[in-house]
């Protein structure tokens, strides 16, 4: 049984939390997450759960990785600036001590304190070990406010199925647009136990134990492996991506995540109508759209791109995700556009540049 | 013959401790496990990073290392979530007034209902002897080779800060620089997890702890320097004391 | 001299050395050896008569080395 | 995809436009519709200049960031340069004839209404809920929301400490309303109907 | 003129901040970085220069940013996770408000408090996630404590040139290694003239300016415009590496960077003697090493990949500058040999290690 | 007739302040100027993320913004390396007392030579109203909708703390509720900088103001509110003074 | 009625009609209009006689929008 | 490459080894050799494993972690099974007669000193200085470093809160050092100088 409701996509994100029987919340408000906090506020003592908004973003992780350790499911939300302050906890109890949590990060473009407009800049910290050491992240990067229901929801899942932090990843665009979802309703869920009691009572007997008695490298290289294992795993079985737009053997693929895909799924319609210099009757044209940014959907993007003369990849950043591609498809894709700045294009917008640049294709130009 | 007293570490850690000689932190460790012995359930144990680390593996109840200096608000979210169960922050000074000041400060501002045991040495031990906001004026440390000076600030009196807000239900500094001391601290662990169980709000224990190798000296002297000059900065006795309604 | 009232059994393996025993002992009935156990630490021993079963030693020896026995009759209780 | 009503709100910050923005949508949606809302502003906490981009459907609206407005209620000069070019023709232009310099209205292929906000506002007994008017004024154009889906909306957006302004707003929304019900020619409203 | 010495790699990175005019340390200990601390707190003000031992990484950082904008050279130095704390600043002053600075990382491996011993893991964090947002901080790595002091030393130079925080990316084996290098003796360097004055009198007037008045998303994006062009420039002047080993066309080829380099390059000669399988008189082997590890230089990765039959990718780590290699060379690596847990190989485990994976060539099976 | 009184926005801003219309941040950034009109050299500015933001560009002197709550620190830097001049950080209370209360207490250790001027608003603004913690109890935030509860603590008396270290050498609260309020947080910056000159130590001026907007009153009200409630949880006055020798 | 020894000038487009200076203004000469400034804001406006240049308004206003004028001859100064 | 003298000290971090590693590295460097010293070691402070590598040469040394070991010291149990093997054939194993269990020493192709530490510490009026008379031993066994060497290198790697141990330190070194030029038949150090 599901609800239908209008908010914005902060305020679904917390329906999204009670639904998936999250009880507890910390955080520190950011500007574009920072409705998130104040619906927890609001919903999460109502339907009895516990909200506690802090100092800052270094106590709001570590209270989120108590509750967890405490067996109850816990988030926090953030934007990347908070992330970074929470990225050396991450790497601790993400990475090393194994405990689940997620962490919404709404994405406002710029390093420092940046613009208040969306961006995709946090694409790298959030991929790539956000903090120090050998370790990832699921990361899920929804393109609508149902979408980023349905993927927080999901990120309870699968921080618990493999004991690791989550990050669903939106923008500023998917924070304050208002758009209609379903959500199932509040649920209640008994805490999970939690194993303390193997070895000497430790939530990561192995590397703890091992640090101790200092020396024993090759049961620290054990953990490394185990760790290693765990990763490859995620990455053979966890990798998502949606295709739209025409089938088969296509003019131009455009690879794009989260609001910017929705926006290049949208532009379609005009971008067939551009047609003239490249093919017969308009172009056709498909997006490509990674759910999962780690694991980072390689196959899909490459199957994909082999389908396509051209493969032009968008981002609201100077170029993260494109490494990913490149790496996928073996090759430089042959176009990037972007927006910089704190600002997503129209549908508008978004045709007539990489129309532009499809023009360039006569001279070779590549970026 | 009876036995009398019998604290040995063997149950807890075959092999013994990895402290170095007369380190306190094998007293609070075989203390601690003595107050425990006497509860009904075992407390969960956040641990920091720090010398205290030696502990993880010999602790009495279950344990959770966290990143350095953060512990109390780890311990935090757990006892929000667990709020029968005692739950106890054990961090080394540089930890708990250094790196995690906020944490612990809104610790103690909130009122978190846990029990926090600071041991404070005086230095940052586990990464060989640098200068802490608990160094005492003069004394020299790897990072102020000619001793803490006046551009270095003095030696900072966190407990006396945190035991003015209404947060801290019970706080009180001890001291292993003898028999007698070594009793307090015991006593201070046992007194500040009651005040956890029945709810007032934060409990600190403060041990002046020696750390012989990083002070440069040995064992006895480490004791003296405590009892002559740490606890003249660093005064023993009941800061805060709210379990009677008033103030300490 | 006082009558020997009580003794102590010392679990050398833990033992380091620190000397902390030997100075707090009232009665000067333990002192430092040459002994190295064998993490390489010097370990104390009971080297004399008296020992009173104070408790003093296991109080501050830090390696809980010390199990303390006392004659029945006796008791003496620490100020706390 | 079927028709996509795409509307542009613009003002500054202090005027309430968000608040009618995120009122009209929510309506919108508890009439059937299917809306989305986005709002674009700078930093100020009041003043500062607002856009909010509303587009509705019976099926799916699209994306909130546009350039093919079918209406823009300009309330403030703030950004009225940023937004006059991207309306379509034959859209319409609502504008607050006391801020907005007619003289800019140089688009011949669009229409033009200028809305005489303040005295409405005066006329519901509030200067300050031209805001309301004007969510009125464009519900009643566009056929978005009924009354009492208005109602409803204004229970939703209104904060729960400010609920004691719920029925002021109310009454500012019924001026805008039955303004365009009574005074305007049809014409204007049922071009826009989608 | 300068002098040789023999000390810890930690040690001698204060030998080259003093000779590169560094004036102000600020910094808190952490394993395996302390001694540059501890050297700095004894020749710092003995040099009559700024040593501040801080409560912690943040204040640090915040430090050296105030004592550049002074005008002064200004450094810390940490392990991995210590940069995780510090990276919400670097973002800021590195990457918006375009302060110099110099932070020197020494590896340790794992995520949280992982092991104390060498790691290579902090390859992500510091090309690419070092905090949020669209900017980049030069990574430099060297591979023994000569080139921690030649690398330190032009650290700062590249730090002024651009008007960024660069890295110095070391490991815990060059650390505490010892070796003899020489540097030049500690040069007094008079502060640079810092411009306020332009437009509202700040630094970096363009995008604090733009933020004030909002909606001015043109400004924002010609800010964000211009650090395209700056990162672009460095990608094309900076990249840097070092071939070493058999020239012309080559059997294997192992990519690697820091001590690993160094510890392929001695095992070469025993690589060398693994021929048998694979070609008459030995097998040909070359070392390709990245000194910057951002900007990656692809060039150079990839015109020595050309001359190689296979490629071995190196590290101490799950796999992250792989990634970097995969883009520039087109496609996967042919092998993968790493060591987690905190540990780096003899060169007889190195060579042994590749044999094997060369071993597996005949299958087919990568990694 | 002769002018008086020209506190004229213009010169600073012409086209206005950009600050909700009654805050008190308006008032702090006049004071400051005309303080600043009075001395010898301007001050450099490190102004934190906040609601300060808007007086970035309006500044008396450079300014250089720092990431939210560490303004003291990066302030520390500058200072320590210009040590002839005037170097003043400018924050809410959020960054000051919350997200960077550790550089901020351990500025106040090492006794930066440096002027912090706190601004007290009682919430986190710039970002919508939150609870900060100098909340009072009771009130509704927008964390907070119900009040701040017991469970979020009291509100912080961090000055009150601070005060008690001698590297603390001036500090003052003062508060944005009446005319002659007003003329104090002249008063208060004008002496925060003089210690600073005579380099005995931090100086510290708390300004008490009105937000108006998230506190969801009328501007009267909002002063009123200061006078009657928030004065009694945060009294202004003289805290610290050691420029007499004597502590305040 | 007291008699008129000082004025304001008030810069209209910096006001925010906060009406911190109607209130403290000590003779009630100032009030608010129903004017909106090209931000939307509404206005203060000096409204009657008996200004006597006590640069209340001045201190209080947040936006710096007066400039207060006295005669010479009076002198008045406010205690701090 | 020249020839390189790979030597490797294992021990408790109690006994001091890293500081007799870190001496001979000084010393060897004074002497005009080119060394590398890097040691392994646990987290404890004070005791726990430790492994210190010392690879010299006259010209390039290589890397300091190794599967070449020429020379190594055991000073205690620990570890002892990690290093043994890693001795190249016709390598020397020198070892604190007192510490290493003898029935451990089953290689043939590697000769094998038995070094009486404790006695020679006591001799120098020191017991704790063992790690300072295998310095010296090693210094005369492989011609790594001279007397005035060693003497220099004390002084450097002693640090400055200590400096009153040094003279004592010199003498067990000197203890040490004669004891092998000495007591020991020439061919033991002969096969060791680089
Ligand atoms: C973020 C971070 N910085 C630095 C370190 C390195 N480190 C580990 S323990 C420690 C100091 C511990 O000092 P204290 O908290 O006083 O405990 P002690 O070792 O004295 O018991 C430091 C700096 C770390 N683990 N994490
Ligand atoms: C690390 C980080 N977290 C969160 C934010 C978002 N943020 C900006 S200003 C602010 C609150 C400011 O409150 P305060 O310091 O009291 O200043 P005020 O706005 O009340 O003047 C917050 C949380 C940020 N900029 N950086
Ligand atoms: S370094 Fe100090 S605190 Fe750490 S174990 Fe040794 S004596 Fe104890
Ligand atoms: S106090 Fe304990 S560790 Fe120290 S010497 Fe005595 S028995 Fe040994
Ligand atoms: S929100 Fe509050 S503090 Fe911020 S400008 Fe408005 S009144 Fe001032
Ligand atoms: S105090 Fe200033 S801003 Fe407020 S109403 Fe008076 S003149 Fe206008």
């Amino acid at each position: 049984m599901t609800t239908k409701r209008f908010a914005s996509g902060n305020e679904a994100v917390i329906d999204a939390a009670l639904a998936a029987g999250c009880h507890f919340f910390a955080g520190y408000p950011v500007t574009p997450a920072t409705e998130i906090l104040e619906a927890a506020a609001e919903k999460f003592p109502a339907n009895n759960r516990v909200m506690v908004p802090t100092e800052g973003e270094i106590a709001a992780i570590h209270m989120v990785a108590g509750a967890s350790l405490a067996g109850f499911r816990a988030m926090t939300a953030t934007a990347p600036l908070g992330l970074s302050l929470m990225s050396e906890a991450l790497s601790f109890f993400s990475g090393m001590t194994e405990l689940p949590g997620v962490v919404v990060v709404q994405q406002r473009w710029g390093p420092g304190d940046g613009s208040l407009g969306p961006g995709q800049d946090g694409y790298d910290q959030a991929t790539r070990a956000c903090g120090h050491g050998d370790f990832k992240m699921i990361v899920l990067a929804p393109k609508n406010v149902q979408e980023l229901v349905d993927l927080t929801m999901e990120a309870f899942d699968l921080a618990d199925q493999y004991g690791l932090f989550v990050l669903v990843l939106g923008d500023q665009l998917l924070a304050i647009a208002s758009e209609q979802y379903v959500v199932p309703p509040p649920c209640e869920r008994p805490p999970r136990t939690v194993e303390f009691g193997q070895g000497n009572g430790l939530v990561l007997p192995e590397l703890v134990a091992v640090d101790e008695t200092a020396g024993d490298f090759a049961a620290l290289e054990r953990v490394g492996r185990r760790w290693e294992q765990k990763f490859a795993s995620i990455e053979r079985d966890e990798p998502r991506a949606e295709r739209c737009g025409d089938d088969g053997a296509i003019d131009v693929l455009i690879v794009a995540y989260g609001s910017l895909a929705r926006i290049a799924e949208y532009a379609m319609p005009q971008l067939r109508q551009i047609g003239p210099h490249l093919g017969e009757g308009g172009l056709r044209v498909g997006v490509l759209r990674p759910i999962t940014l780690w694991p980072f959907p390689a196959d899909d993007v490459r199957a994909a791109a082999a389908d396509a003369a051209t493969v032009v990849v968008a981002e609201l950043s100077m170029g993260q995700m494109i490494h990913d591609v490149s790496e996928a498809i073996g090759r430089k894709p042959d176009h990037f556009v972007n927006w910089l700045g704190g600002r997503a294009p129209s549908t508008d917008e978004f045709a007539t540049r990489v129309a532009e640049r499809l023009g360039e294709l006569e001279s070779g130009a590549v970026r | 013959m009876k036995v009398v007293a019998e604290p040995s570490a063997e149950a807890l850690a075959p092999h013994g401790f990895d402290f170095c000689p007369g380190c306190g932190y094998g007293s609070v460790l075989l203390a601690l496990t003595d107050v425990v012995s006497g509860l009904q359930q075992q407390p969960v144990f956040m641990v920091d990073i720090g010398c205290v680390d030696f502990m993880t593996a010999h602790m009495p109840g279950d344990v959770l290392m966290g990143p350095h200096g953060r512990t109390s608000a780890l311990a935090s979210g757990y006892k929000r979530m667990q709020p029968d169960r005692l739950v106890c922050a054990i961090q080394g000074d540089g930890g708990f007034m250094g790196l995690g000041a906020a944490e612990s400060l809104h610790t103690a501002v909130r009122g978190e209902q846990i029990t926090i045991i600071v041991l404070n040495n005086g230095v940052l031990a586990d990464t060989g002897g640098q200068l802490a906001a608990t160094t005492l004026a003069g004394k020299a440390t790897s990072t102020t080779p000619e001793g803490r000076a006046p551009q270095h600030g003095p030696p900072l009196p966190f407990l006396e800060m945190l035991s003015s807000l209404s947060g801290v239900a019970y706080a009180e500094r001890v001291a292993i620089d003898s028999a007698l001391g070594i009793r307090r601290v015991r006593r201070a662990i046992a007194k500040a997890f009651d005040v956890q169980r029945s709810g007032l709000g934060l409990s600190i224990v403060e041990v002046l702890s020696p750390c012989p190798t990083h002070w440069r000296m040995d064992t006895v002297q480490s004791w003296e320097y405590i009892t002559q000059s740490v606890r003249s900065v660093y005064p023993t006795g009941v800061l805060a004391d709210r379990t009677r309604g008033t103030d300490g | 001299m006082p009558k020997t009232v009580g003794t102590v059994a010392i679990a050398e393996h833990l033992c380091k050395g620190c000397d902390l025993c030997v100075v707090v002992c009232p009665e000067h009935v333990l002192a430092m050896t040459d002994r190295l156990n064998s993490k390489g630490w010097p370990v104390v021993a009971l080297v004399a008569e008296g020992c009173t079963g104070c408790t003093l030693c296991a109080d501050v020896c830090p390696d809980g080395v010390f199990t303390v026995y006392r004659e029945e009759s006796r008791k003496i209780e620490a100020d706390v | 995809m079927s028709e996509v009503l795409s509307i542009v709100l613009t003002g500054r910050g202090g005027q309430g436009v968000k608040l009618s923005s995120e009122l009209l949508a929510w309506s919108a949606s508890a009439d059937g519709y299917n809306p989305i809302q986005y709002s674009v502003y700078g930093a100020l906490i009041r003043g500062g200049e607002i856009a909010c981009s509303l587009a509705a459907s019976r099926e799916d609206p699209g994306v909130p960031l546009r350039s093919d407005y079918s209406l823009m209620c300009a309330m403030h000069n703030d950004w009225f340069d940023r937004y006059y070019p991207l309306l379509v023709p034959g859209a319409l232009l609502a504008y607050d004839i006391a801020n907005i310099d007619e003289s800019w209205l140089g688009r011949s292929d669009i229409d033009h209404l200028g809305v005489p906000v303040a005295q409405m506002a005066a006329e519901a007994g509030d200067a300050r809920a031209g805001n309301m008017v004007i969510a009125g004024v464009v519900a009643r154009l566009t056929g978005l929301a009924s009354r009492e889906a208005l109602a409803r909306g204004m229970t939703e957006v209104v904060p729960a400490h400010r609920a004691d302004r719920i029925s002021r707003n109310l009454a500012a929304v019924e001026v805008g309303y039955s303004w365009v019900e009574h005074e305007l020619p049809d014409s204007f409203a049922k071009s826009r109907l989608a």
